[in-house]
């Protein structure tokens, strides 16, 4: 492994950890922009033109607020939690292709972090570890509003990654593969049989989408689905005794988890960096394929918001009985269809 | 015109059974009637078809197999029904004596309350044609056994038809354990016949004893008694005759079908069926003819002495079926076969008269509050005089016929003949006696009953007088079949008819010496001489004494006299011999041998259960580390002795 | 490498085990154990089945484990007090009885490892097996069992909903 | 040996879990660290058979640590339901004090 190669490693996996954390910040303030568009107002446009410095800003702020830590609380967990919130948000982009794979100068470059045989597991393997930032948060936390918070995320995640998990399946099943990059690679070009169409999961599996999309609004505790920080009753849920940077911690992995999230929506259901074609050549078409990437992955991000303040919030026990009777009997429909779908091509 | 299949004959019954078992209770009485009668007739009526073109062609048997009914390696069996000469005979009175009981039945059977019981009553009685008719047409031992059971369960069926009734329940519970006596004879019998002759189709038994009776007579002693104590059974000899008697807790038509003409000479059909076996056991046919003999005379005695009018007609059944037995057991298969012919159409007839009589009695059968009926029951006085005049052997009625026939066949055997012919005539004077004297007790003389009853008394609906008086002409007619040789040689039509089935066995036995005219002649008036005494002493005591001199002679003799009206007490004695000491050892056997030795060692062992759960129940502390821990204590001794294995 | 990583991940693994099985607060417990499961995943990759790996963390550290906490917030089980009753002979023997089943185990298992027959050849960390192959097995020779494992979970799906449900509660 | 890695490595470290496991359940009286102890004895199974099945080039052992994991789910699922039963009644899950089932 010559010193180049080290690098290229470093890159592949670094880079992303990098930029991850940096779009938090411009994203805040394209949320804060779109919710103020969408109630008709202004939004932030003081600090820098178009308020564009007004992330920064308050990112400064928290990080030079007091950390306060309440005194019955658990001390280690209560330290602990966030920066398990933030790892696992961060690890799961470990495994998304953000590019397809280029030549450079005799070398291969994959452009995904880590091009692992059970990518998807991986995702969700992650995925189901952001849990314990919550419920860890809401116990140590020694406050019942947190606790609440704890307890409400951590049966709402259970409940939700059942159907996620179910919908991807049907992704899984379409491909033969858990390999992210196996996944988009059966996406690209178009249908046989329509050929001006993508061959993209979503046609055949647009229930599947919708089951999908839906969980993931869940498991990111994005509204409508966020009543573990459910302000109007809960205060602000599990992090409610979180101040500076470790609330901080929450609001950037929330981001995190919404990137993340549109990544994966792309990635799965409308072919992630690829397009019909597009067929990437050398270091230009690594980077075009990003920007396509970067593209279809904002588009998602822009419905996480638009949804966030176009809903209002669901009961607890509609989250449930959504997530049970509804989006689960969808998920295993869809995989039945896929199944029945496989059938056919194989027997072709 | 095809001819009818032989299954059809009992199919058709068992159809009816299966339509008024079922259907009968929900449809109502003249859906029963119909259906009920319209089986007996159409059995009939088909049997009937057969009948007459077998009697006026060759006298061929036939053999119609229906299904393989058990077919195991050695043991072939099929279904298969049989037409020769002694089941055509059996099958022509069989199918028309029930014919014309069922028609009567309608009118006895009018005053049942309920839809269910009529039902009930018609269904048993085809049932009981469909057995009947099987027994008779069976072509192999098992099917016969299935008509023999057959017919057993229906007349315990029948017999307890009023089962409300203690005694009725009581007396088919008494038919029934008497005739399994018998049936386990007739089993055994049965098995032997398998053992020696490695079949139960009779062709194949009879043919081989016929081809080799040297080689299967030593068995067949043994298997002869055993099936004889079943025909004893379903025939009702001494000494299982008891259970007839009381079988008169039956319908009348019951008794009249089954425990007259039918059923009970199932034994001696049996045994004639047989004739090739019993001829070669000689011992046994001895054995037959005494009980035959003895079995007459005793309930002939005890009939004189009875009172009630259906009680009298089962003893005098009795002793004609001891009269059957006596003609097989001296040889004369086709006597006896002609004597269950006749009896059938007058004991039928007659058995249907006194249910004619107690009709119109309110339902009493006691002779005593009778008397002087005959002005008010015509008809049923009528027939019953010639019933009467048939058994007692007047001629030229058909009782006389076959019943000179049995004494002169029973005169004309070697060995003791001439003592069972006195005693048949013996006997034969006590019959015209006993019959007479009820015949005078019940129609002479003035009435004895209550003023309630006098007032009711009436004949009979049609459907009940029609049957008597076809009975009537029967009892009449029916014994010029048989007439004796002195009225020429060909006078005999039965005979003949039958004689394929009794023919010799080849250098076993001779054909036997006919008795010279002049001894037959006198032979038949001594009987008529006989009969008509009886008649004329039972006139002269109880129509023109009114039964003084009865009185007088029973105040003579009272021990007699009680014994006699009691029956011999063997009834008593049967409960002291039998009965009591099997209840004895039954009580000694549940207080003993079940409760204390049995469960005893049940409870004993319950007992070490418990006891050791006592203590072994402190183990479940409920806690479940204690429980964990022996688990692993136990893993750990596994896992040693894998370890030192390994 | 992978050896130190290994040897690593298993110390993590019995380490936070014994943490698990000591500590008096049923949420350190549990979270102890997670971690001890996330360890045993990293060594499960390292024994190249990285399928099962991701099911370990999925299954048990995502789910079952994360119902565990549910259950503690949930009953609000505190640590455990002392209960002031000595059960001297059951805690003599359960130690004693881990001591020599310890023991045991630890001689079998090497005994075992002994006796096993010649080693495959190294096998490359790219040649991970494929859980494609994994999933052929599972839904040709084991099918039976994968059903019957499907009817398990059913009936203990209906089970929990029955035993866990208030029994006033239509 | 799997790769670099030795059998005996594994093999000590899954009797090690085991045995930590076994302690567990005999030495706790909340009923949940008994239970969390047991998930642990099977997961040290699971790392042996894992193990086993590694050094033996078979796939054999995976398939049986799938089943393990599933039963696991379902063991979970109702045991824990079957505390949140006891706990209404009784108010606790110390298993010292859960002991109505006795003489």
């Amino acid at each position: 492994m010559t010193l180049v190669d080290g690098a290229i490693v470093v890159l592949r996996v670094v880079v992303p950890a990098l930029i991850l954390p940096a779009l938090v910040i411009p994203l805040v303030w394209v949320e804060r922009r779109v919710a103020a568009f969408i109630q008709d107002r202004p939004g932030p446009n003081r600090v820098g033109p178009f308020g564009l410095l007004q992330s920064p800003a308050d990112i400064i702020k928290l990080f030079t607020k007091e950390d306060v830590v309440p005194a019955a609380t658990d001390k280690f967990l209560f330290l602990l939690a966030p920066s398990l919130a933030v790892f696992a948000a961060l690890s799961t982009f470990a495994v998304v292709p953000y590019g397809p794979t280029i030549r450079v100068a005799g070398k291969v470059i994959p452009m995904v972090g880590a091009d692992v045989s059970v990518g998807l597991l991986y995702v969700f393997a992650i995925t189901s570890l952001s849990v314990y930032a919550i419920v860890l948060a809401g116990w140590s936390s020694n406050d019942k509003f947190s606790l609440l918070g704890g307890i409400r995320s951590s049966a709402q995640i259970i409940s939700y990654e059942l159907a996620m998990t179910t919908a991807a399946a049907g992704v899984v099943l379409a491909a033969g593969s858990f390999r992210l990059t196996d996944i988009v690679a059966m996406q690209e070009g178009t249908f046989r049989l329509l050929p001006v169409v993508p061959r993209w999961n979503f046609f055949p599996q647009v229930i599947g989408f919708i089951v999908f999309f839906v969980s993931a609004f869940a498991e990111t505790n994005r509204l409508p689905f966020d009543l573990p920080e459910a302000e109007a009753e809960l205060v602000a849920g599990y992090h409610t005794e979180y101040s500076a940077m470790r609330f901080g911690s929450y609001f950037l992995a929330e981001y995190i988890n919404v990137i993340v999230a549109s990544a994966m929506t792309a990635t799965l259901y409308f072919g992630g960096w690829s397009l019909p074609g597009f067929h990437p050549e050398g270091w230009l078409g690594g980077l075009l394929g990003l920007l396509i990437f970067a593209a279809k992955t904002a588009f998602f991000v822009l419905v996480f918001i638009w949804v966030r303040w176009t809903l209002p919030r669901f009961r607890y026990d509609q989250l449930m009985r959504l997530g049970w009777k509804t989006l689960l009997p969808l998920s295993l429909a869809n995989l039945l269809w896929v199944a029945l779908l496989a059938i056919w091509r194989t027997s072709r | 015109m095809t001819t009818p299949p032989l299954w059809l004959i009992p199919a058709i019954p068992l159809v009816g059974f299966a339509l008024n078992g079922l259907l009968g209770t929900k449809l109502g009485k003249s859906f029963v009637s119909a259906v009920g009668v319209g089986a007996a007739g159409l059995t009939t009526v088909v049997a009937y078809a057969r009948l007459i073109p077998f009697v006026g062609g060759n006298h061929q048997p036939v053999v119609e197999p229906v299904a393989s009914w058990i077919a195991l390696a050695g043991l072939s069996i099929d279904i298969s029904f049989r037409l020769d000469p002694l089941s055509a005979l059996m099958l022509s009175f069989v199918t028309f004596v029930a014919f014309l009981i069922h028609v009567y039945s309608i009118g006895y059977m009018h005053h049942e309350a309920t839809n269910a019981g009529y039902a009930r009553f018609f269904a048993y009685l085809n049932l009981f044609l469909f057995a009947m008719l099987t027994l008779v047409l069976a072509e192999s031992f098992l099917l016969m056994f299935v008509g023999w059971e057959g017919v057993g369960l229906c007349s315990y069926l029948l017999i307890g038809y009023y089962f409300e009734a203690d005694y009725a329940a009581a007396a088919g519970r008494k038919a029934f354990v008497v005739n399994r006596i018998g049936d386990f004879g007739f089993l055994l019998g049965m098995f032997g016949l398998f053992a020696a002759f490695g079949s139960l189709n009779y062709s194949e038994v009879f043919w081989k004893a016929a081809q080799d009776p040297a080689r299967f007579a030593p068995a067949l002693g043994a298997i002869c008694l055993c099936l004889f104590v079943g025909a004893m059974g379903k025939s009702a000899q001494v000494p299982l005759y008891v259970w007839l008697p009381d079988a008169m807790a039956g319908p009348t038509p019951v008794s009249a079908l089954i425990h007259a003409a039918t059923m009970v000479t199932a034994g001696v059909y049996m045994v004639a069926r047989c004739n090739v076996l019993f001829r070669l056991a000689p011992e046994v046919m001895v054995f037959v003819a005494a009980i035959g003999c003895f079995t007459a005379l005793f309930a002939g005695i005890i009939a004189v002495a009875q009172n009630d009018l259906k009680k009298v007609l089962a003893y005098s059944t009795i002793s004609q079926l001891g009269y059957m037995f006596l003609a097989c057991g001296v040889g004369a298969f086709g006597v006896g076969m002609f004597h269950v012919m006749t009896h059938a159409c007058f004991k039928a007839c007659l058995f249907l008269g006194a249910g004619s009589v107690m009709h119109a009695m309110s339902g009493d059968l006691d002779v005593r509050h009778m008397g002087g009926l005959r002005g008010k029951l015509r008809i049923t006085y009528a027939t019953f005089l010639v019933a009467t005049l048939a058994i007692a052997g007047i001629p030229p009625l058909a009782g006389f016929f076959s019943k000179d026939a049995i004494l002169s066949a029973a005169f004309d055997a070697p060995g003791a003949g001439k003592v069972l012919w006195a005693v048949g005539l013996a006997t034969a004077g006590l019959t015209a006696f006993y019959m007479f004297r009820v015949v005078s007790l019940t129609f002479f003389g003035r009435f004895r009953g209550t003023a309630e009853q006098a007032h009711h008394i009436h004949e009979s609906p049609s459907s009940m007088t029609v049957p008597l008086i076809v009975l009537a002409f029967l009892s009449i007619g029916v014994g010029f079949v048989g007439l004796p040789p002195v009225f020429g040689a060909r006078a005999d039509l039965i005979g003949p008819f039958l004689a394929p089935i009794f023919a010799p066995i080849a250098g076993h036995e001779g054909a036997r010496e006919a008795l010279p005219h002049a001894t037959e002649w006198l032979l038949m008036a001594v009987s008529v001489a006989v009969a008509a005494s009886g008649l004329m002493l039972a006139w002269q005591w109880y129509v023109k004494q009114e039964g003084r001199p009865a009185e007088r002679l029973a105040a003579a003799m009272p021990g007699v006299y009680a014994l006699v009206a009691e029956k011999f007490r063997v009834d008593e004695d049967y409960d002291f011999l039998f009965v009591r000491p099997f209840n004895r050892l039954s009580h000694f056997l549940w207080k003993v041998v079940d409760v204390l030795i049995i469960d005893g060692i049940l409870n004993a062992s319950a007992f070490l259960v418990e006891l050791s759960g006592d203590f072994l129940r402190f183990v479940q502390t409920g806690n479940v580390r204690n429980y964990a821990l022996t688990f692993f204590l136990g893993l750990i001794a596994l896992l040693l002795f894998v370890a030192g294995a390994m | 490498m992978e050896r130190l990583i290994f040897d690593a991940a298993a110390l993590v693994a019995i380490v936070f085990a014994g943490l698990m099985v000591a500590g008096r607060d049923p949420i350190k417990s549990v979270l102890a154990l997670a971690v001890s499961f996330f360890a045993l995943a990293v060594t499960y990759v390292l024994l190249l089945a990285p399928f099962i790996a991701a099911l370990q963390i999925i299954v048990y550290a995502g789910a079952i484990l994360v119902l565990f906490l549910f259950l503690i917030m949930l009953l609000n089980v505190g640590p455990e007090r002392p209960d002031g009753v000595r059960r001297p002979v059951q805690t003599f023997l359960g130690s004693l009885s881990v001591v020599v089943f310890a023991g045991l185990l630890l001689g079998m298992l090497r005994a075992s490892g002994a006796r096993l027959p010649g080693q495959p050849e190294a096998v490359a960390a790219d040649a991970l097996p494929d859980p494609k192959a994994l999933g052929r097995l599972l839904f040709s020779d084991y099918l039976l069992h994968f059903e019957a494992v499907s009817v398990l979970l059913l009936a203990a799906l209906v089970g929990a909903f029955v035993l866990a449900r208030r029994e006033n509660a239509q | 040996m799997i790769g670099p890695i030795p059998l005996s490595h594994v093999l000590l470290a899954s009797g090690a879990l085991f045995a930590i496991g076994v302690a567990g359940a005999l030495l706790r009286r909340n009923a949940i660290q008994i239970f969390l102890s047991i998930e642990l004895m099977m997961n040290a199974a699971n790392l042996a058979l894992i193990g086993y099945g590694a050094a033996l080039g078979t796939q054999q052992g995976q398939i049986i640590v799938f089943f393990v994991i599933a039963i696991a789910a379902a063991e979970a699922s109702v045991g824990l339901a079957i505390f949140v039963a006891i706990f209404r009644h009784t108010e606790t899950i110390d298993v010292n004090k859960i002991n109505l089932l006795k003489w």
